[in-house]
């Protein structure tokens, strides 16, 4: 076995003081059983300690009233607290209680904004006077760029030059925000170059500058803190649940991409024993896997991969046997990363959590059913989840609740593209869009 | 601390010129070229970069190289099979990232990749994502092979993390000579003197690197206190030169033996300069 | 004078039996004033009679729990309450209380849900089977259709092939929400035509078939019933100001075009006598008149517009002296429109409601300010109501609440496209969006 | 009830055969011509339709000859012009939308453009989107200058609504054949006799539209009790031939009066039919 195991923290869940006690993993050295950790160059090392302190004082002791702050403004300017909303032609579809939690009404257009938000406050409460971030597909770095221009702190945006065409749309809302956007030109300018170039900003400005990260990745205590700013929504929907159905819930489904939706969703019923929690990972277009040419058509870290080291924590990875990262494959571009948040490996290890994979087709089929049966056009994201939901419905409990983490809006442009590629059985006839393309 | 001999000795006797270059860039003979160039031009110790995909760590230079080298096929294996073929005095220091020490070989954790680099004739290792914290297993596994693990001080490292990082430090450490990643600049900061004041009671070589790409930047670090000097990006620059303007693989070995040459001269001037002022003090 | 001074309706605030008289206008008989009524062709009539029966029955009288079920829907499928916000930023800039009504938040993106879900869900009360809309921009066309698909409603929109063209976006929305969309190819295939042809279908359909229209015009019951829908924004509000603030506020700002979000923020405040209530219209680029040309290049009904009868009431209209209708223009589609809501134009000559028009350059100005202060990227509509402010600030008291009827990711390409055409002094740099258009 | 004779005596003497153009289409002078072949074709009244820049109760057919009118420049200016210099001995009635009537001429309300019809000959007006409730002041103004106002009932008018519009119409009740918007079809509807038996015991002139195209229909609309056919879509599509294929105004103009002569020859037809039953019974 391997040399972490002799690391594994004992869960001080018996004596938290804090309602409900599954949210005090991770939360005093980042590590989740065999995952988590602070794998950063050192230069950045002083960094996270002053984060990690700040998170202490501020997040979890509500120094200065911060988090009277963080809920106060998450209400006023996001829109807090979004509704559970039954389905009522999914629940009749399924034969089950269908609740959905709708994150896609939040400012911004998905749950990015309770991190960001929480994130660009505390950096303000740290005195910082700038904010990075990086962003693949843009739905970070715009809901980071709302945070800062609310906030009045300067931000710049790393985007990769690729990214940056596909993704003109964001782009703009960020740049409309003020927030700088910088183009990173290196390597294949996607993503991953973008995070090495925030890296490389952020260990320049360390003194002045907080940097931003967009799920409960990276080093600790990123996954933490991201954790516990989106746990706003399991608050919620655990209340509300209980509020609308007099009970819990029997199940608590969510997409997986790096998992703070997905964390989000669960923390409160980490502890609920009865719950079963689902994450949803993009299944691509298979989970089979092409070592040759370092590709991985799909996503699905927490079903497929394997245990590494990447972008500062041990979790669980798509790479190749020699531990080159794979280049991860998704429909939904938000679902697309190579990882996934250590706590989210390690509630699967433990079998708190099932993973499940959810392919392209069923995720475009699920994005087509919530538009025409319940008038909610989804996230290619949070697609996935009702993918899950036509899939496995019968292996569910009387009453189910899915986490709509973001709108379609954005997805406006891939989805006419990808449904014209593919035959989608309850698409709408497409051809007066695809004819000119 | 040392486990290296051919380390120690590299840094026992007047400043270390130490080189850094990606294996395979931009494809494994040329790159055996230029590192056996480096070795002509004066190197004490040699870091091999071993390219990881995603490296965060690095400034840009070093990441195009890095990606030159993947796409030209580099792997662990290759590149244990390279230091094999080096034809090199220079002690050799292998510098990757954690996941793919991690990864190599059968079974979980780093000794497989410890023992084969062993192997190879690897005498230490750099992994700059993996701080003193983690790096319990990682130290265990070269320590039962002689390898030095060497660290990497930041000018923000202090107090509690620097005693442990000197704690668990071999071979040299690696002074960083300013906040942010590696590339070259055309100044040498304040902040390396600071920080070789802060080490000086450590009793370990201080390489400084970061940054330096003349002679006269390596007199002035040298004369400035530290034991040796690591110049990475400016040497990667040459390669890069090399692949824009299509240079022959002669040419650009050629370029980085006069750069070498004159790093190492810099590097004796500060020597010599500081010892001379030493004496007359 | 005119005739229709004779039929002048008594208002009936004295004795209504609801909380607050306001409201009461035009219930009875559709006439505020000299404006309103039910100029219709004739075999519309017993669809319109019929439909104020369930206006009555249904809305004002709550049968069969309609307005509960309403409110219920509106609350967890719309997301209401909408916050009431403070705007930091603005309010320093102005040396002013300003706060936001974030109508921004409601799914779909504008006010427009809120009736748009009400008619659909009255006309499954009146055991219709089908419903009908029109749109031009498609901000209408797409709340309708997700009611509809919400509410299980067979839905057809037409809309004209010009703007099918310049709206792709929408279109695609409605469609996946499960509509019919309908091209319009007649005239100039703009929304006039639409609603020819939405007025055409209805003709023949009115007997299992509901016209959903957009805004607070067409005949009597429509004015009166979608201001009761649409009321909800400023129920909220008074609340939400009085509890935030301790008092009413001084000042209320809302854009119009048709007038449906204005009336809606202004409803409850209306016998406020302490409050004013200003409407913003879209100036376009100047209000004078093209004559010869039959174009008003502004949109600026209630300021600039006259006494008419345009799609089924009498209100003000741009319109020549012959009374033919003028092509209006705005640089927001949504407020482009000849005429508006009856009870507003009756609210104006009572000198209640004062009408400011906000051109485009300053409604640019307030889109970029609202953006990079607030990090809020308003609806180019709404972006009028900040002009105002901008314009206006010295004559408003000292506590004003702005309606932020619509979020602007929809007007993206729009004022990416407006903004290069123009020196829009606080505008971010646009280069690397306009070079390759 | 009756304001104009030349009305009454329309319809006093068998079926009223009543054309409905758009005046100005496609041209002032082409128009005329139409006009007048209406007349030749044996037109007991004509219709000339005003155009309105949002025509809400017109099908397709007619929305489009309002568009090429107003297009080529007809206001109500010229379109009382038009009447005057026409050379017709029908009755003529204007159809057109409220807000042209209420916005003609000096001072507001619809008296300047009532009296200003009266002085161009015009004999009665249709008003598709003003229903009775609202025509108090353009009935009154009618009733001045000696103008019918007729109104449009519809399959689904009944009850109070048809009292109060049949107190209101003069000159003839415009009976809508079924359902819908302006428009040619194929079939003559069961509505359409359910109106007239609704509409026996009221006293006026009943004239049956919408969707009336062929002499077979017109003679299966009189012989169902119909005072009157009015035909509009039918010739409009005429005229929109004669534009789409380019033919002169004479071939469109005797176009116009054949399908007048088909038109009010299976009227007379119809009604034949109808007095002989009634004499048979
Ligand atoms: C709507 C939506 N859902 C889910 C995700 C995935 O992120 P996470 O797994 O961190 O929630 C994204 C990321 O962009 C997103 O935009
Ligand atoms: C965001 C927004 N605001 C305002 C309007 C104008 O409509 P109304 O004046 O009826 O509120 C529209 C119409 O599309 C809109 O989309």
């Amino acid at each position: 076995m391997s040399e972490t195991d002799t690391r594994t923290t004992e869960e001080p869940n018996d004596t938290a003081p804090s309602r409900r006690p599954g949210r005090e993993r991770g939360r005093d050295d980042g590590k989740f059983g065999r995952y988590g950790g602070q794998y950063v160059p050192e230069a950045l090392m002083p960094a996270i300690e002053e984060l990690a302190d700040a998170y202490g004082r501020y997040v979890l002791n509500n120094e200065d009233g911060f988090m009277d702050e963080f809920r106060e403004r998450l209400a006023d300017f996001g829109g807090r607290p979004t509704p559970l909303q039954r389905a009522d032609r999914l629940s009749e579809r399924y034969d089950t209680e269908v609740y959905l939690k709708r994150e896609d009404l939040l400012h911004g257009g998905a749950h990015k904004l309770n991190n960001a938000l929480g994130q660009v406050l505390l950096a303000k409460y740290m005195g910082k006077e700038r904010i990075i971030a990086e962003t693949g597909a843009g739905q970070h770095g715009t809901a980071t760029a709302m945070a800062a221009a609310h906030l009045d702190m300067p931000c710049t945006i790393y985007m990769g030059e690729r990214d940056i065409n596909r993704q003109r749309p964001n782009v703009f809302r960020m740049k409309l925000n003020g927030s700088e956007v910088k183009p990173v030109t290196t390597g294949r300018g996607t993503l991953k170059e973008a995070i090495s170039e925030t890296m490389r900003d952020w260990a320049e400005t360390v003194e002045d500058t907080h940097y931003v990260i967009g799920s409960i990745v990276g080093p600790h205590p990123f996954p933490v803190m991201v954790r516990d700013f989106q746990a706003v929504i399991s608050e919620e929907a655990r209340e509300q649940a209980i509020e609308k159905t007099g009970g819990l819930p029997t199940d608590v489904v969510a997409c997986a991409g790096g998992g703070s939706n997905t964390m989000g969703t669960f923390a409160e019923f980490v502890d609920d024993e009865s719950v079963a929690l689902h994450a949803v990972e993009a299944g691509g277009s298979t989970l089979e896997v092409d070592e040759a040419a370092g590709v991985a058509p799909n996503s699905a870290s927490l079903y497929a991969g394997e245990e590494g080291v990447l972008h500062g924590a041990r979790t669980k990875l798509l790479q190749d046997s020699d531990g080159q990262i794979m280049e991860s494959h998704s429909v939904s571009s938000g679902l697309d990363y190579a990882g996934v948040g250590p706590e989210l490996a390690y509630l699967v290890d433990e079998g708190r959590v099932s993973p499940v994979a959810v392919d392209d087709d069923a995720a475009l089929e699920g994005f087509h059913r919530l538009s025409n049966t319940e008038g909610i056009i989804p996230a290619l994201e949070t697609a996935h989840a009702f993918g899950f939901l036509e899939e496995h419905h019968e292996e569910l409990g009387e009453r189910v609740v899915v986490n709509v983490s973001g709108r379609g809006d954005k997805d406006l442009d891939a989805a006419i593209e990808e449904t014209d590629q593919r035959d989608v059985p309850n698409a709408p006839d497409m051809s007066m869009f695809t004819e000119g393309m | 601390m040392a486990n290296s001999e051919a380390i120690a000795a590299a840094f026992a006797d007047g400043p270390a010129y130490v080189p850094y270059l990606v294996v395979g860039d931009p494809d494994y003979e040329s790159s055996k070229a230029y590192v056996e160039a480096l070795d002509r031009g004066g190197a004490d110790v040699i870091e091999l970069g071993l390219p990881f995909s995603e490296p965060i760590a690095e400034g840009s230079t070093i990441q195009e190289a890095l990606v030159r080298s993947l796409d030209a096929g580099m792997t662990p294996t290759r590149f244990f099979e390279f230091a094999e073929e080096l034809d090199v005095d220079a002690a050799l220091v292998c510098m990757t990232y954690y996941n793919l020490i991690y990864q190599y070989g059968e079974g979980e954790g780093p000794r497989p990749f410890v023992e084969r680099a062993a192997a190879a004739g690897i005498q230490g290792l750099v992994v700059p994502d993996l701080p003193a914290e983690e790096a319990d297993p990682l130290r265990e596994a070269c320590d039962e092979f002689g390898l030095d693990l060497v660290f990497i001080v930041a000018p923000t490292t202090r107090g509690d993390r620097l005693d442990r990082m000197m704690e668990n430090v071999s071979g040299y450490v690696y002074v960083q000579a300013r906040l942010g990643t590696t590339g070259a600049r055309d100044d040498v900061s304040d902040q390396t003197t600071e920080s070789l004041d802060r080490l000086r009671e450590y009793d370990v070589p201080k390489a400084v690197g970061f940054g330096i790409s003349t002679g006269e930047h390596a007199e002035r670090i040298v004369a400035g206190g530290a034991d040796g000097i690591i110049v990475g990006s400016a040497l990667v620059d040459v390669v890069a030169e090399g692949v824009a303007e299509d240079l022959s693989t002669d040419e650009v070995a050629d370029r980085l033996e006069a750069l070498s040459r004159e790093l190492k001269e810099g590097a004796r001037r500060g020597y010599r300069s500081r010892t001379e002022a030493v004496e007359s003090a």
